[in-house]
């Protein structure tokens, strides 16, 4: 059993950590931009969701309308109002737009302590039901909906590049903004969707994650950093790639620990995106992303 | 499009975080004097209200403000109101020297130490700079009171040498020999362990399973737990979600083991709500708040007319507001607060303070070598919590024994 | 007439530090505040050649302040050498472990560059804390000796004084390393590396050597902090303080390195002394840093350097 | 009989299946200017790449003066080698001065020694009188004034001029220039020749690429033609232009509109 319970916990995890690294994948696809300030939109839709039930005693599933609003809102501003004109500016250095989502980060880290305090709030969730038993192992409520979310959402974005023009257009921008452009499409309005789609699937992300361990204004940081290294680590080869690497990267966090101790945690993430960025650069991209 | 949008927007941005800087100070409302009279007698309060440790200093924070109030509206101490000045280092080491500096600029003659346990040990070389004596209310640290530079920081609480003690009654009259530990990866548990796990002689350490303070899981850890066959778990952390990740997994993972932690999970209300239905059931912590200690009864009723009959009370509570009787009775032995090698050797002759926390006749005494209140165990009691993730009270197999 | 290449800007950041050491005067707690100023600053400097010379973002800074700090705890507590070594000893080891970790990561730049190096100042705290015997565990390191420079022991204020002193001398020695032939090399590295390259010059090897320069800094920094605070522990240098360093260049201005040093002191200011934003001064700086990136890129300095070439006039 | 100075023999590369440069070889005597010449995607750029180590050869060898030219494109530059970009590589936030200065001190710091003793000595001594003199001659060969502007402010022409410049204050002995005249104007094409005279009288070489024939003609000592990849002629200028492979390889090609989005995408980027 306690294999399976593992296994439990590394597909829970991976799933988490595949969803953010979808949402990095829209962005990446969509604008060529690693948008970190995923990690703190998912922290604001698990932990604004928390707050307004527990402070301002909403409804959950009113609650959790406001908080990926706010997400979405956050991802909307973040491009309108820092990486457009920054990239802009600076003509597709890297630099100023990786300075300028750090501050975002560090920005809506702020607010949200400032706003829904600093403790760690518990995850609410959006559908009770009883747990289900698989053999010995207990599956909670809140695995379930993340899991079946995780399938929605990946099925869904697939169907949506391939069959719709936007979806299309999504990877046409993301290959050559400036051919886009010279070829009149509309380059911003697909680059605003890109970061909408991703503000949206990080904030129900955070909030479908929440119950397992709770929300604080601190959790961006390390879900920003998790979902980045599950990106790199699937590519951008296809919409599951983000998938592939969240499964991965769960195994690793889930049986690492298990088979070497979990002293080790902070020197075995450092090992494995040294090893994988220093073997494998560009990681297991398929597509080569234009700087 | 063009330059006026971004302007515009930013210019938005910029208004709003005005507007959050100006209507900031919300929870800080600042004791008044009361019915004392006289020049005020300066106390300053470092608490991190915004930083990482802030979900447990500022517990402590608004009862230490209660109970500056509670004393000025007595009268004060030698007929003079206290006043208190406070500043907010966020935790952050490199900011604690400036705080320090700060509130003794402000006219602070001691201080009480309310922040994450980093800052906490950065300040004592610099209250060594400062003359000042302190309190650290709610330090369980023993490194905290320990050379070097301990001449002038004091705290409340037994620690962890008196803990291992308890432990060990607790796991002998439990029949329990093998034990596994689950830890955080914070510097203020690791501390901890390095006192408390060598002391637990009396048991066999079968695991030691280390997890990160923000893990999102710990099912690898508790399997490996499970994998040596303890008779019981012991789990060391600050609390907070680590905690309850914890005792969730456990929960669900090593149902029928026995389940031991530290203080932190009983003093932290909020967090209880964090765990999954019935996950702490018979959890058996290192509790502080001792419902037949007629002081810790006044307390409560002094705090649920302030906050309403809801209010849990914790250690955190009590031990704030003895730090500032400690500290008013100190005042009063010193005749003042003018000399505070006075007022630190005052600190020192309180002996047989009977305490809000702990059992009825628990009592805190300091010296020049015990910086360090708490006499005997009897500060300490094992908590079970029941099936509502609530603590139910007392543990029937084993308490400390209180000699006195 | 002869003119002292950068000596405009010593100009100014001179009159600046005597200012504001004649407001510090004898108050303790003002004091304190230039020495954490001052850390800052050396932090934000060190990471000035590699960051905004060189163009890469490394986010080990937390890591090489506290080397700095450790072999002052180190030099202090376990060895009787004397404690100026420290700033010696110090400095070379984050350059050496700057260049190992520069190695590591040579292949990399940008988001993935950060976010490694990121990865490494986690790990380097929870080393510390591991590492009982070689760096006091949790409890850090404290009781530290008194300087002592051939048999001058310098109070307090001497501290406060000479610190001030070593920013302003590495500030002013970095502005003229930017416009020497070895700062036009590394800056040219960051939008032209092939140019670079093509002229003779190997950009890894250089980008390693700037590394090593930065990391130097930034331990200087940490040994001055480790040692007016007298201890230092493995949480002292946090990734907070970090996030700040990169911040500060931005809001003081980053075509000169007297940028990073106006951005700590309004760091400083805006986060421990200004009494109207008690609750959260970070939270205050971390939007003033996107409007300054949105609308003033140049930072305090270029718009103050604009206003005086148009009150001046035309300057040649 | 002048002294050969570089020999390419059997250069190839392949990016996966696709051969970009098949077996080219070439000789180049001091004094000697050679034309690089063909139509675009010819492998002109893939060739000065090669010679000057921005990629690595799949297969063929180098030799300058007779020694063995391998590794990479800093290696090569310490022997001798100097070159400008198709599209030029300018740090633009940097003075033209600045720009012009790297050239004549990068040699300065190419062992890991200079580089530390190099960063010591620039902060205790930034400027150096003789510097500032060999930057304002090189600029004044070219032609260029107003050297503290911002490389970003220069058009096209005159930022292909201050890389011409930069790669003189190498001196070196094969100065390889790409495409040079894109974006000139007559100035900029005076400038550039005056360039190329002057290494010719120092007695080194100069491979010019472009894919314009008759504006090199007049200014080079031969043209190799290169056409898929391949050389197809290496003769003097005359012959060249009444060469049936002049005419095959030129006549009715155009560019491509694929190649014009290309170009215009990479001059934007």
């Amino acid at each position: 059993m306690g294999q399976l319970q593992l296994w439990l916990s590394a597909l829970e995890m991976g799933c988490f950590f595949g969803l953010l690294a979808l949402a990095y994948y829209l962005v990446l696809v969509g604008a060529g931009f690693f948008n970190f300030a995923i990690g703190p939109y998912a922290m604001v839709g698990g932990l604004c969701t928390s707050y307004l039930v527990l402070y301002e005693e909403m409804n959950v599933w009113a609650a959790a309308a406001v908080a990926i609003t706010a997400a979405a809102a956050l991802a909307v501003v973040t491009e309108l109002v820092v990486v457009r004109p920054v990239q802009r500016r600076s003509g597709g250095g890297e630099l100023p737009a990786l300075v300028a989502v750090a501050a975002v980060l560090f920005a809506i880290q702020q607010l949200a302590g400032y706003l829904f305090g600093y403790t760690t709030l518990p995850g609410q969730n959006v559908l009770t039901f009883e747990p289900v038993s698989v053999g010995d192992t207990v599956v909670q409520p809140s695995t379930l909906v993340l899991l079946a979310f995780t399938v929605v959402a990946f099925a869904g974005l697939a169907v949506w590049i391939r069959s719709t023009r936007t979806g299309r257009l999504l990877r046409a921008v993301g290959d050559s903004t400036h051919a886009a452009r010279l070829l009149g499409l509309p380059v911003n309005r697909v680059r605003l969707i890109a970061f909408v789609l991703s503000g949206l699937l990080a904030g129900i992300t955070g909030l479908l994650f929440a119950p397992k361990a709770g929300v604080s204004s601190l959790s961006g940081l390390s879900w920003a950093l998790s979902g980045f290294l599950a990106m790199v680590v699937g590519g951008t080869g296809s919409v599951w790639a983000p998938l592939f690497g969240g499964l991965l990267l769960g195994a690793v966090e889930v049986f690492v620990p298990y088979y070497f101790g979990g002293q080790s945690h902070v020197y075995g993430l450092l090992i494995v995106a040294l090893l994988f960025f220093a073997l494998k650069p560009s990681g297991l991209f398929v597509r080569r992303v234009r700087a | 499009m063009g330059v006026s949008t971004t302007s515009r927007i930013v210019s938005c941005l910029a208004l709003a975080a005005l507007t959050v800087a100006g209507c900031g100070n919300k929870a800080d409302e600042k004791p008044s004097n009361g019915t004392a009279s006289g020049a005020p007698i300066i106390i300053g309060l470092d608490e991190d209200s915004t930083g990482s440790g802030a979900s447990y200093s500022t517990i402590a924070g608004k009862t230490i403000r209660l109970a500056i109030q509670d004393v000025n509206d007595k009268g004060g101490v030698l007929g003079r109101p206290l006043k208190l000045v406070v500043e907010n280092d966020e935790s952050d080491p490199t900011k604690v020297p400036a705080v320090l500096q700060k509130l003794a600029s402000q006219g602070a003659k001691a201080l009480f130490l309310q922040s994450g346990s980093a800052a906490i040990l950065q300040a004592k070389s610099t209250l060594t700079q400062l003359g000042l004596p302190a309190i650290a209310p709610t330090g369980v640290t023993a490194t905290l009171v320990q050379p070097p530079d301990n001449e002038l920081i004091y705290m409340l609480a037994n620690t962890t040498t008196d803990w291992a003690q308890v432990y060990c009654g607790a796991f002998k009259a439990a029949n329990i020999t093998k034990i596994g530990v689950l830890t955080d990866d914070t510097t203020t548990i690791a501390a901890l362990d390095k006192a408390l796990l060598p002391a637990l002689s009396c048991v066999q350490i079968v695991a030691t399973e280390k997890g990160a303070a923000n893990a999102s899981d710990l099912s690898a850890q508790v399997a490996r737990l499970k994998n040596a066959n303890p008779d019981a778990i012991l789990v060391t952390s600050v609390g907070g979600a680590f905690e309850v990740l914890a005792q969730n997994t456990l929960g669900s993972q090593m149902k029928g083991t026995k389940r031991f932690s530290l203080a932190s999970i009983g003093n932290q209300p909020s967090s209880w709500k964090l765990a999954a239905p019935g996950a702490l059931e018979g959890l058996i912590f290192m509790g502080s708040i001792n419902t037949a200690n007629p002081r810790t009864q006044e307390l409560v009723k002094l705090l649920q007319t302030k906050y309403g009959k809801d209010y849990d009370i914790t250690a955190y509570d009590a031990q704030a507001w003895d730090s500032v009787h400690v500290l008013k009775q100190a005042i009063e032995k010193a005749g003042g607060v003018d000399d505070s090698k006075k007022l630190n050797e005052a600190i020192q002759s309180i002996k047989g303070y009977p305490a809000t926390f702990g059992q009825a006749n628990f009592t805190l005494s300091f010296g020049a070598d015990k910086h360090l209140g708490a006499d005997g165990p009897c500060g300490l009691s094992l908590i079970e919590f029941g099936a509502d993730n609530k603590p139910k009270g007392p543990w029937a197999t084993f308490q400390p024994p209180c000699a006195k | 007439m002869k003119r002292i290449p950068g000596s405009f800007s010593l100009l100014g950041g001179v009159i600046g530090a005597v200012l504001i050491l004649l407001w510090v005067g004898a108050d303790g707690y003002k004091q304190t505040l230039v020495t954490t100023t001052a850390t800052y600053a050396l932090i934000a400097l060190g990471m000035y050649v590699p960051y905004l010379m060189a163009g890469s973002l490394s986010m080990a800074y937390g890591a090489y302040a506290g080397i700095g700090g450790y072999a002052v705890g180190l030099i202090s507590s376990k060895s009787g050498l004397p404690l100026v070594v420290a700033w010696i000893v110090g400095p070379i080891v984050a350059a050496a472990v700057a260049v190992l970790l520069g190695l590591a990561t040579r292949r990399l730049s940008g988001f993935f560059l950060a976010a490694v190096t990121l990865l490494f100042g986690m790990a380097f705290t929870a080393w510390l804390v591991d590492a009982e015997g070689i760096s006091g565990g949790s409890a850090g390191l404290g009781s530290l000796r008194k300087l002592n420079l051939f048999g001058w022991q310098p109070d307090h204020y001497d501290v406060v004084v000479g610190s001030t002193v070593v920013v302003c001398v590495i500030a002013f020695l970095l502005d003229r390393l930017r416009m020497s032939p070895w700062g036009v090399i590394v800056r040219t590295m960051r939008d032209a590396p092939r140019a670079v390259e093509a002229a003779g010059v190997r950009v890894p090897v250089m980008n390693l050597v700037s590394l090593a320069v930065g990391a130097a800094i930034a331990a200087v920094g940490g040994g001055l902090f480790t040692y007016s605070a007298g201890s230092v522990t493995p949480d002292t240098f946090t990734l907070n303080l970090v996030f700040l360093a990169i911040f500060m260049p931005l809001i003081g201005g980053s075509a000169t390195p007297w940028g990073a040093v106006l951005g700590a002191v309004i760091a400083v200011e805006l986060t421990l002394n200004f009494p109207a934003v008690e609750t959260s001064g970070t939270l205050i700086l971390a939007l003033g840093v996107l409007v300054i990136l949105l609308v003033a890129p140049q930072g305090v300095i270029g718009y103050a350097s604009r206003l005086t070439k148009l009150v001046g006039g035309r300057r040649g | 009989m002048a002294e050969t100075l570089l020999v390419g023999s059997g250069l190839t590369k392949r990016y996966g299946g696709v051969t970009a440069l098949q077996d080219v070889s070439f000789s180049l005597t001091a004094g000697e200017v050679l034309g690089l010449v063909g139509p675009n995607g010819a492998g002109k750029t893939t060739l000065v790449d090669l010679i000057s180590g921005a990629q690595p050869a799949t297969e063929g060898s180098l030799t300058l003066r007779g020694q063995r030219l391998a590794g990479p494109a800093s290696r090569r530059a310490k022997a001798g080698l100097a070159r400008t970009f198709q599209y030029p590589q300018l740090a633009l936030e940097l003075t033209v001065a600045e720009n012009l200065l790297l050239g004549r001190v990068a040699r300065r710091h190419g062992t890991v020694w200079q580089m530390i003793a190099g960063a010591f000595r620039g902060a205790l001594r930034p400027y150096d009188k003789a510097d500032t003199l060999a930057v304002a001659a090189i600029a004044e060969e070219l032609g260029l004034d107003r050297l503290d502007r911002p490389a970003g402010d220069l058009s096209l022409g005159e930022q292909r001029l201050v890389e011409v410049g930069r790669a003189l204050g190498q001196d070196p002995l094969v100065l390889l220039l790409d495409e040079p005249f894109a974006g000139s104007d007559a100035a900029g094409v005076t400038g550039i020749s005056e360039v190329v005279r002057t290494v010719q009288r120092r007695g080194h070489a100069v491979i010019l690429v472009d894919h314009n024939v008759d504006l090199v003609a007049g200014l080079v000592d031969r043209i190799m033609l290169l056409d898929r990849g391949q050389s197809v002629f290496d003769g003097s200028p005359r012959e060249c232009l009444d060469s049936p492979q002049m005419q095959q390889v030129y006549f009715g090609v155009t560019e491509t509109p694929d190649d014009a989005i290309e170009e215009v995408d990479r001059v934007g980027s």
